[in-house]
């Protein structure tokens, strides 16, 4: 914790110890939600109603502006899992515990999410709804890489212990994507020959860009939102022994 | 000294212990042989088509057994307290557990080398291709027992970590099939594999010094 | 743009309101899910704690 | 094992099974020559706690350390030794291989393998596959594993089930040896104990 700020390390510290956590992320709340709906909106409607008609795909390019950010997101959140998951192992602090396991639902979402759109894209522009292309094929894997995740935490009982095992789980697959991913690419263009880069133009204009990242921008914020309402229950969960739980529950037993 | 004794002693202990079991041997093996033998029945016999596929087929059947073979590395020990004593030991668990990988794939995966020249025969592959195949095996199965060891040591406490096993290690097998598959593809149209084989070499080399830590690690989770 | 050509999407507008469709559908699950499985838990604690007291 | 004071404590420990708390703010010091006996019914964390002093359990809070250090840091692991409700032996090996190994994973303690198998009256059954020993024979064998490897603590789960009178007074005495010699004995147990002239310290959980 040393070359942080002193406000930073105090804010941490704070966050670190569970009812604080609780109440800072309630007090949080709403602000997430105003910044995530402004963008979102603005987003979608710079990306629907602003951005001119593709030249080659017409209208079915407008995909993009979930499918890209989705990717990238699905790559994100695992790196963020495997970065908490880290912390966690190694300082054993209990709330990268829990933000790296209330991670895996909302990246394993968007996986999916980048998967079925880019499936939906594909029909119209390749004539197939699957092709074994390098993206999809490294997204395909990841969402595996996600569900094992999910699949080892809820498999074993003791959740102090799941936690162990889903970070080493996600520092294990964090070193392991980019070999596959490099894998997958080198075996798609043996296979086909890089036909099928229709999708990526070497540049895109800026009236599509903006869409695009302002989308990304919001989908952070959406990721933080649906983590963080994870982590408020994983939270309640582990923490159901301690007085700070019970005085709660006895105020809405009260109300 | 003593280090590389206790490395020595667990590789010697765990060969022993398969050959007094013996089925811990074949039975991987017979699965491998018998998967191949299932290809040509369900695919049909042409010569052309089995030889197209025969890399694939080799290597997705080395895989599953290699997926079988693993459940009963920690297993026993897990069941017996070997595996408690086995951590309390002074020395680096990873190298106790590297041992036990070792041993692993002198049991399962050497005899995978063994019997390559019998696949080749079934399956038509042609002669020049052959000692690329021992190859890739020869580089290719170490790496699947050192995976596959952080996926049973995560859930070898659990009552059925057989299925999320290979939910686990199988999409961390995929540079493996795609590089060994691939370098026995090319061997049979006579082009030159060196590319995949250098990166199976590096592949190994890091999954020797990677993957033993979080296998201990694993381990001291699941046995609590 | 009129509302018609804007659902119309170009001919494309299957493709794209099912991608924008399922994309909101699989967000919106991911937060409410929680939600309802923290409201649970609450209710499944004060039930215990009202157990625990008689 | 007489240099320097070795000394075992925890602080602060607790432990939470299930969202049940088994044990809280439990706090221990063992010095040489010592011996702590856990007490309590069945259930109570007995065997929890004897795990997570020897590291395969985190306590759920609190901290454990070995002459001042946290053990994980330390040489706890080259001075301990632990018998639990499995014996850890492979049962289609001999005893003598089972002992090699043994004695490979750790230092060698006081005495070699020959000795220590007399001392618990087993010579004679090197050669014998550990399927073919009956259950106090097994448990006998646990014990021989606590002599032939350096260990100053041993941390031990029950050590006199399936026994016979003759093999606990036999383990008794060999306990009071070891603390008389310097050693320290964590450990759980039903039948009454009799180590005269042992610093016996009690902790009961319930």
């Amino acid at each position: 914790m040393f070359l942080v700020p002193g406000f930073i390390e105090r804010f941490l510290h704070r966050m670190a110890s569970p009812p604080h956590f609780y109440a800072i992320t309630e007090r949080l709340m709403p602000w997430l939600w105003g910044i995530f709906s402004l963008l979102l909106l603005s987003g979608l409607y710079s990306g629907l109603f602003l951005a001119p008609p593709d030249y080659q795909q017409g209208e079915s390019y407008r995909i993009i502006f979930i499918h890209v950010p989705s990717a990238w997101m699905s790559l994100f959140i695992y790196s963020v899992m495997a970065m908490a998951g880290a912390i966690a192992l190694v300082w054993r602090i209990k709330l990268a515990e829990v933000v790296a396991i209330s991670s895996a639902p909302v990246g394993a979402g968007f996986t999916f999410i980048a998967l079925v759109t880019g499936s939906l894209w594909g029909k119209p522009m390749w004539g197939t709804w699957w092709v074994w292309d390098a993206r999809l094929t490294s997204e395909l894997i990841l969402l595996f890489l996600y569900l094992g995740v999910i699949g080892l935490y809820n498999a074993i009982d003791d959740k102090r212990s799941a936690s162990r095992a889903v970070a080493i789980l996600a520092l294990v697959g964090v070193v392991n994507i980019p070999i596959i991913h490099y894998s997958v690419e080198w075996w798609s263009t043996l296979h086909q020959g890089p036909t099928v880069t229709k999708l990526d133009k070497p540049s895109i204009h800026v009236s599509m860009l903006i869409p695009l990242l302002i989308m990304a921008v919001a989908f952070k914020f959406y990721y933080l939102i649906a983590m963080l309402q994870r982590a408020k229950t994983e939270v309640l969960v582990r923490e159901q022994n301690a007085q700070w739980v019970k005085s709660m529950t006895e105020q809405e037993l009260a109300s | 000294m003593s280090l590389l004794q206790a490395f020595l002693a667990i590789v010697r202990r765990d060969l022993v212990l398969a050959f007094r079991r013996r089925s811990e041997i074949a039975n991987p093996l017979l699965f491998f042989i018998l998967i191949i033998t299932l290809f040509p029945l369900g695919v049909g016999a042409q010569p052309k088509l089995l030889q197209a596929i025969a890399p694939g087929i080799i290597w997705v059947s080395a895989l599953l057994a290699a997926m079988l073979s693993l459940d009963g590395l920690f297993r026993s020990d897990f069941d017996d307290g070997s595996l408690e004593l086995l951590l309390l030991s002074p020395y680096p668990t990873s190298v106790l557990v590297l041992g036990k990988i070792t041993a692993h794939w002198l049991v399962t995966g050497l005899p995978l080398l063994l019997i390559a020249p019998l696949l080749a025969l079934l399956l038509g592959i042609s002669e020049r291709a052959l000692g690329t195949l021992l190859l890739t095996l020869l580089l290719g199965t170490p790496v699947l027992s050192l995976i596959g060891a952080i996926g049973v040591a995560l859930t070898v406490g659990l009552r059925r970590g057989g299925m999320l096993m290979s939910l686990l290690v199988l999409p961390l097998y995929v540079p493996v099939l795609i590089f060994a598959s691939s370098a026995v593809d090319m061997a049979t149209a006579g082009l030159p594999v060196s590319a995949q084989i250098n990166i199976m070499v590096s592949i190994l080399l890091l999954a020797l010094v990677l993957t033993p830590w979080p296998a201990a690690t694993a381990l001291k989770m699941s046995i609590n | 743009m009129n509302w018609q050509a804007f659902f119309a999407m170009g001919g494309y507008a299957f493709y794209v309101w099912t991608a924008y469709g399922i994309t909101f559908l699989v967000l919106a699950l991911n937060v409410v899910i929680p939600m309802v499985q923290r409201r649970q838990f609450l209710r499944h604690l004060a039930m215990k704690q009202k157990r625990q007291r008689l | 094992m007489k240099t320097g004071a070795l000394c075992f404590s925890g602080t602060n420990l607790s432990c939470i099974r299930d969202d049940r708390v088994l044990f809280e703010q439990l706090n221990f010091t063992l010095q040489q020559g010592q011996a702590l006996l856990l007490e309590g019914k069945n259930g109570s964390g007995k065997t929890s706690l004897l795990r997570i002093l020897c590291g395969f359990r985190l306590p759920d809070s609190g901290s454990l350390s070995w002459c001042g250090a946290d053990i994980n840091g330390s040489e706890f692991y080259e001075h301990m030794a632990y018998v639990g409700h499995l014996d850890g032996f492979k049962k289609e090996l001999t005893v003598l291989e089972n002992l090699k190994v043994v004695k490979a994973l750790n230092q060698p303690g006081r005495f070699s393998i020959e000795q220590s198998l007399e001392k618990l009256q087993l010579a004679g059954y090197d050669d014998v596959l550990v399927q073919a020993l009956s259950a106090g024979q097994k448990r006998r064998l646990s014990i021989v594993r606590l002599l032939m490897t350096a260990s100053a603590l041993w941390i031990l789960d029950e050590p006199f089930t399936s026994l016979d009178r003759q093999g606990i007074a036999l383990t008794e005495t060999l306990m009071t040896e070891h603390c008389a010699n310097g050693g320290m004995i964590i450990l759980t147990s039903h039948h009454d104990l009799n180590l005269s002239g042992v610093d016996l310290q009690r902790i009961n959980l319930s």
